[in-house]
């Protein structure tokens, strides 16, 4: 940082330069006038980066749902964050000109994205390592919430124009489903929910996620199987 | 080095009411010159937009622990989103940003006519962007019930934890699209203060810049936010 | 509901540790514990006393005397600050190998624990043993009657915990020992008590709402025969409809909002409540002298808490929509009416009970045994 | 290339050298000009006010606290005046005071009082109380400056903090609220009590983080950017150092309390569940998003009164602070690390990998605040030391900052953290840090420049007086804790076994020793105001730049730009300004050192 070097006094003003008084280097900076093709091309590879990260979400699909390969999820995030990545330096240097200013103002900018990595990682660290000692620890006791004390307004009102207020009985996603089992019967659901997923069949039906609280005993093995995979990993 | 004048060659006239703007710009008294006074603002500048990437880092730490959590929920609520309007919102927000470098560099060439055009350009790509966020995607999603948290009222859900996807969703775009009409608003108050008072030339453009300096930050958020929301599988 | 003694744990670790606990911890982890308490103790002092006995010296020697210049002197030493980092480094990587250590011996359970599930709700601790037994004992303690929590002397124990509704903490001090009990998953830790006939407090200590501060238990070490006895005999099911209520009703925790006894507390007390009219917080008025009107407020006050809300109460109950079944709501409409002098109350409920066992022979109304009663 | 204009020029308002306390015309006018004052030094007294103003708030909320735990509340029978016995509640004052009916009534009070102390304390006078007053009025003085980078910015954060303070006082005015001011979820979410008090207290704390960022990212613009001529990063006098620290964690860690409380808000108003395990959320996320900002916090409030200490010691004994790079970079190296230890609020909700890591992290943290005793403890060393008020201080802070500290080695250890976490002992522990530190040294930074602030001495002997009430009220109160936590005291209880009941009753009486403290010294600041002998600019003989302007300073601060011709503590070398070196002996027997260099 030629930006904030000191001038070192001796105790008396020697040291001090009535023309510099900071004994500060300016370097001219913050005031470099991009030139216009620079933009363009700019603009151009921010562009051409957006259809490719696209193209390559494209691909993915079709290799895993045509072609049947299997690709690891974390696959999905790499390529995607580091074409952002990239996008994002683009934009840094050149359209923000981070390249031609102060390095104060970069050094700022470094800081907060490792904050940022340091307030994720070890958010992560955390979070993804509960079943370390005992397995039980990991997974949500009921998937998707346990629902307690969860009421809404339904957006109808009463007689004396009070908003009706429904209570919510376990976890939302499959409150929301039982009142449309009960309305408009489970062969409508199982049916939306075929077209919905053409490949594979999914298990309909408000047992899914019964509330599984309050009962005494081993309460984990009452969670659908399915509860245990999403958690934790 | 170009011969066209920087902040460091301010010459402020103030007397002079047919000079524009720029020229009767006096930095205030604390500051030793021009050049610092601006020096100065963009270091601030750059602080606050490390505290705005620390605001998202919290909305990005929740997208990222959940989807550590809840892969399949997030892949299924990522499935009804549209790619192409994602991508549109992108390629929108790429060429307004596109713009704005060019407004301040045509400021610092002292170029008001395509200043002006290059605004414009922007405050039409904000709108537009504003108004495919609300008209195509949230409009028809809220519609259909694909709401956050306990005004969840999607029965075809596939994963129980779908509600937290949603939740995450819509705060990550809706604080977005929030800095989206702020940028927007700053960027008009650019144009006003340009074409009412000739306000920014090649010696004074700080407003500009750092309003400029916003909006691509708000361009940097949205980089990440499309494919982590878009293109997940 | 048994008064007990609260017994004073043997104090050999000295004065010193005296003053800071209520004599030793109760088993061995919770004795390391204390040790490296004393330890840390112990080099604070020797720290503390070095810096605060320089500082008062130099104070006292160096005090400004008029005209007196301060003398010139080194304003930084290179080898001496290096050795002021290093050192207390190298103690605090100490302080901090011995505390993971002792951590981990806490916290995971050897493989032949007896598990018991610990409920933690606003604002009571339910202790459910492996067979599904509930304890009903309970004891005063503070200003409210808590749970007793019996434990064998010697044996392994293995708290799994989890919690109906906001965090809670299972702290037991003697043991030197908590954990954070959360709504959405189940943590975990183990002690295990020495000494039949030693009792110990638990606490709640993490903030839960009105009654925070009286959410305790009492764990009461017992010897493992004995033990074994209580659980296999509280696990039995069976009794008459008003028993099974007050047991349901245990189990749910209502005992730490609802009295039995009259006292007014976080919620109306049960004490001749049922058939008689309560007033409304929106100024109407449940009429008295009606089983159809009571038997249905009972229950939408259970499922719908805040619908009929009792005029001087604040709205604090959780619904338990989907944790209660029928028959326990059941269960606790008889058990209200057995604490009830309305003649509709015990009374009649006495009456009906005599004439179903008469028509049904000797079965009582819930058609399951009615010996091995709690009480 | 510009030059420096040699006196302050006349684009920067008036021309006469009245200080900036001088009333420009009538009463009404004189409050307006105050209210739209750029001045940094005016803000800097506005925000002294209002800080002070939460503090009794606050102050009044601890005596009620410490009251109502003078007896646990019983149900006891009692016999009536006709004759029957009837069982009534008894110790339960703030029930009986607000009319509470039944135990979970009088309890609820009591919550909701302690969350209003503890939200009002920290949020709107300990994190702040050092930066936003003293700060403000000194940090410019101190490099020279005629006053922050960004006026308006000032005084906008002035007006936002009040804002904010508004939103508070109205959640209060509207019931309060009882959900600890760590607003933990999912209680805070959906089942405290009050549902817009909730909204607008956590709202108070979001736009109260705004101020803090403003004022923070302001600062560390000033620091760059407006030292005098000569001033070079290492001629920076120790408070600027410890404030410019504060102002990174301020502008780094504020944005996430931010956004944690505005999904708590969207929590309570449209359970959006990203936090509330009733819809899938997690709440021991929240536990992470709230101390990843409010551990660094923790700092924010110390590290200013850390720099206040140094300035005091080295003053006060008229010797360069012992190690001046170590104690620097000391600063630095506490907000670094600061920002990687918030697990060990967490211990008894983390999984082990993620405790032992953060434990591991936290005595790291450890180091370079003992490093900082250390030095001061060592400046003492052959100095000239001068017993006053703000030396009283700063002893009383080494004596009460040390305990607190070392009270953090225990908790920081697991083992002994999983017994101690969320009991009196962390009670007291971090009213050793918080209190004993940044409070005791607000007060002694304030004793210290009251002469510079408001231009009049204050009568030493009642100051010293209240000082030692002070402090024994302070230990008497807070010592006892220590005790009660490792006996079994959980914190947050409105009630207790009996055996808890004479250590309460200590702390009480405790308490009301540090009241009468501060009402002393509250006496000994009006009668300073009013009738105080007027104050020489330079009354303890220091060396900073604070010392060169008048007292009060004058509106620009200085009457020509100052130029550093010494460094910060060189007392070995340097007659302070405003002083007769005929007056002033320096010891010529030994060669000087040089300071900081």
């Amino acid at each position: 940082m030629s930006h904030t070097k000191p001038t070192h006094h001796n105790g008396d003003a020697n040291g001090y330069d009535p023309d510099n008084p900071h004994g500060f280097t300016y370097v001219d900076h913050g005031h470099h006038i991009m030139s216009g093709r620079t933009l363009l091309l700019v603009l151009l590879a921010l562009l051409a980066f957006t259809g490719l990260t696209v193209g390559a979400a494209q691909v993915e699909t079709y290799m895993i749902e045509v072609m049947g390969w299997s690709i690891p999820h974390w696959a999905n995030v790499i390529i995607a964050m580091s074409i952002a990545t990239v996008k994002a330096i683009l934009v840094v240097t050149f359209f923000m000109a981070l390249k031609y200013d102060n390095p104060l103002n970069t050094i700022v900018f470094l800081f907060c994205l490792f904050a940022f990595a340091i307030f994720l990682s070890f958010t992560a660290l955390d979070l993804g390592n509960r079943h370390r000692v005992e397995a039980y620890r990991a997974p949500q006791i009921s998937a998707g919430g346990t629902g307690v004390n969860l009421t809404r307004k339904t957006g109808e009102v009463n007689e004396k124009g009070e908003p009706i207020v429904e209570n919510i009985v376990g976890p939302i996603a499959g409150y929301v489903r039982n009142v449309t089992i009960e309305e408009k019967g489970a062969d409508y659901v199982k049916k939306k929910l075929a077209e919905k997923h053409p490949h594979h069949e999914e298990p309909v039906g408000p047992s899914r996620s019964r509330p599984q609280r309050g009962l005494s005993g081993a309460l984990d093995e009452h969670a659908p199987a399915s509860d245990a995979a999403h958690g934790g990993h | 080095m170009t011969s066209i004048p920087t902040q460091h060659d301010h010459q402020p006239s103030p007397g002079d009411p047919s000079a524009p703007g720029w020229k009767r710009y006096v930095a205030a008294s604390h500051f030793r010159s021009a050049a610092d006074e601006f020096d100065a603002c963009k270091l601030g500048f750059w602080l606050f937009l490390a505290t705005e990437v620390l605001l998202f880092a919290g909305l990005f730490c929740a997208y990222a622990i959940f989807r550590m959590m809840y892969p399949e929920a997030f892949a299924a609520g990522s499935h009804s989103l549209d790619v192409k309007w994602g991508g549109l919102n992108t390629v929108v927000l790429l060429i307004s940003s596109y713009t704005v470098a060019s407004s301040i560099r045509c400021a610092m060439l002292d170029k008001r006519f395509w200043l002006h055009v290059n605004l414009i350009i922007t405050l039409v790509c904000a709108a537009a962007f504003v108004v495919i966020k609300f008209t195509f995607e949230y409009g028809p999603k809220w519609a259909e019930g694909k709401r956050p948290g306990v005004l969840f009222d999607y029965p075809l859900w596939s994963h129980p934890q779908e509600p937290i996807w949603w939740s995450v969703y819509y705060c990550a775009t809706g604080i977005h699209a929030l800095h989206v009409i702020i940028g927007a608003c700053l960027l008009a108050w650019c144009l006003y203060r340009s074409v009412r008072h000739k306000a920014y030339g090649p010696t004074h453009y700080t407003m500009l810049e750092n309003s400029g300096l916003y909006w691509h930050l708000v361009d940097l958020i949205w980089i990440f936010l499309f494919p982590l929301l878009y293109l997940i599988h | 509901m048994t008064a007990y003694h609260f017994t004073t744990l043997a104090q050999d670790s000295g004065p010193v540790h005296g003053l800071f606990f209520r004599g030793d911890a109760a088993w061995d982890k919770g004795v390391a514990t204390d040790s490296l308490f004393m330890w840390t103790f112990w080099f604070s002092t020797f720290w503390f006393v070095l810096l605060m006995g320089l500082m008062v010296w130099w104070v006292i020697k160096y005090r400004r005397r008029p005209g007196v210049p301060a003398p010139r002197s080194a304003s930084h030493n290179a080898p001496l600050e290096v050795i002021w980092t290093v050192v207390p480094s190298l103690f605090l990587g100490y302080i901090f190998f011995r505390g993971f250590h002792a951590y981990i011996d806490k916290l995971v359970a050897p493989v032949d624990a007896i598990e018991i599930v610990v409920k933690g709700m606003k604002w009571n601790w339910t202790a459910t043993y492996p067979n599904g037994a509930i304890s009903p004992e309970t004891t005063p303690l503070g200003a409210s009657n808590v749970p007793v929590i019996v434990l064998p002397a010697g044996r392994a124990v293995r708290f799994k915990m989890y919690s109906d509704d906001v965090i809670h903490s299972f702290w037991i001090p003697d043991f030197r020992m908590k954990f954070d009990v959360f709504p959405n998953r189940y943590s975990s830790f183990w002690i295990q008590p020495m000494q039949a006939g030693e009792t110990h407090w638990v606490f709640c200590a993490e903030y839960c709402g009105d009654q925070h501060s009286e959410m305790a238990a009492v764990i009461l070490v017992v010897h493992e025969s004995e033990y074994n006895e209580l659980v296999a005999r509280w696990g039995a099911a069976g009794g008459t409809p008003q028993e099974m209520g007050e047991r349901a009703a245990r189990k749910h925790g209502c005992f730490a909002c609802h009295s039995i006894d009259g006292t007014r507390n976080v919620g109306p007390t049960w004490r001749n409540a049922y058939g008689n009219p309560v007033p409304l917080a929106d100024g109407s008025t449940i009429p008295g002298d009606d089983r159809t009107v009571w038997d249905n407020y009972i229950r939408e006050s259970i499922l719908v808490p805040g619908a009929k809300l009792h005029a001087g109460y604040p709205n604090q109950m959780n619904s338990f929509q989907g944790i209660i079944t029928e028959d326990e709501i059941l269960w606790i409409t008889a058990y209200l009416r057995s604490l009830s002098d309305h003649p509709l109350g015990a009374a009649a409920l006495e009456a009906e009970q005599a004439a179903e066992s008469e028509s049904e022979g000797d079965a009582p109304a819930n058609g399951e045994g009615a010996n091995g009663g709690p009480n | 290339m510009s030059t420096i204009p040699a006196t302050h020029d006349a684009a920067h308002g008036h021309h006469d050298e009245g200080s900036y306390l001088t009333p420009r015309g009538p009463f009404l006018s004189t409050v307006v000009a105050w209210a739209t004052t750029i001045d940094h030094k005016k803000i800097g007294v506005m925000y002294l006010v209002a800080v002070l103003t939460m503090f009794f708030l606050g102050g009044v909320a601890a005596m009620a606290v410490r009251a109502e735990l003078w007896t646990p509340n019983r149900y006891v029978e009692q016999v009536q005046p006709d004759g029957t016995t009837q069982t009534v509640l008894q110790g339960d004052l703030l029930g009986k005071l607000f009319k509470a009916d039944g135990l979970g009534a009088a309890n609820n009070i009591y919550n909701r009082v302690f969350t209003l102390h503890g939200a009002i304390m920290v949020f709107m006078v300990i994190v702040p109380g050092v930066p936003a007053s003293l700060g403000n009025f000194f940090l410019p003085i101190m490099l020279g400056a005629k006053d922050v980078a960004f006026p308006r910015l000032n005084l906008l954060s002035w007006y936002i903090y009040v804002t904010g303070s508004i939103f508070a006082v109205l959640s209060i005015i509207l019931g309060g609220v009882d959900t600890g001011w760590t607003f933990y979820t999912p209680y805070s979410s959906t089942h405290a009590a009050g549902h817009w008090n909730v909204v607008f207290m956590i709202l108070g704390a979001f736009i109260l983080g705004f101020s803090s960022i403003l004022t923070g990212l302001n600062f560390i613009v000033t620091t760059h950017k407006l030292r005098c001529p000569g001033m070079g990063w290492f001629d920076m006098p120790l408070f600027i150092w410890a404030i410019y620290s504060t102002s990174i964690i301020a502008v780094l860690a504020t944005p996430v309390i931010g956004i944690t409380l505005l999904l708590l808000i969207f929590e309570r108003l449209f359970h959006v569940g990203i936090f509330d395990p009733a819809m899938g959320g997690d709440p021991v996320l929240f536990q992470h998003f709230f101390w990843f900002y409010s551990h660094p916090v923790v700092y924010v409030m110390i590290l200013p009164g850390m720099g206040i200490i140094s300035e005091l010691i080295a003053v006060h004994c008229r010797k360069p602070i012992f190690g001046y790079r170590a104690v620097a970079f000391a600063s630095l190296g506490i907000a670094a690390v600061s920002f990687i230890v918030w697990g060990h609020h967490m211990f008894a909700s983390m999984g082990e990998l993620a405790s032992a890591v953060f434990s591991f992290l936290t005595f790291l943290v450890a180091i370079p605040t003992a490093v900082k005793v250390f030095n001061w403890i060592a400046t003492l060393y052959k100095g000239s030391i001068a017993i006053n008020t703000p030396m009283l201080y700063a002893m009383a802070f080494l004596f009460l900052f040390s305990i607190g500290g070392l009270t953090g080695l225990p908790l920081g250890a697991l083992a002994t953290d999983l017994h101690l976490h969320d009991s009196y002992f962390v009670v007291a522990h971090f009213h050793y840090v918080m209190m004993g530190g940044t409070i005791i040294a607000f007060v002694g930074g304030l004793h210290h420049w009251w002469p510079k602030m408001f231009g009049r001495m204050y009568n030493e002997k009642w100051a010293m007086l209240g000082c030692a009430l002070v402090f024994i009220g302070f230990n008497v109160t807070f010592f006892t804790q220590f005790f009660l936590g490792t006996q079994g005291m959980p914190r947050r209880y409105a009630s207790y076994v009996d055996e808890f009941q004479f250590l309460h009753q200590v702390s009480t009486v405790g308490s009301w020793f540090l009241l009468l403290g501060f009402l002393v010294h509250l006496g000994t600041f009006i009668h300073s105001l009013v009738a105080g002998p007027k104050a020489p600019p330079n009354p303890w003989g220091g060396l900073t730049l604070e010392w060169e302007t008048e007292s009060p300073p004058i509106e620009h601060n200085f009457h020509h730009e100052p130029i550093l011709k010494h460094g910060p503590y060189d007392y070995d070398t340097t007659v302070p300004p405003h002083y007769d070196p005929a007056d002033y002996p320096l010891d010529t027997s030994t060669p000087p050192h040089r300071s900081g260099h």
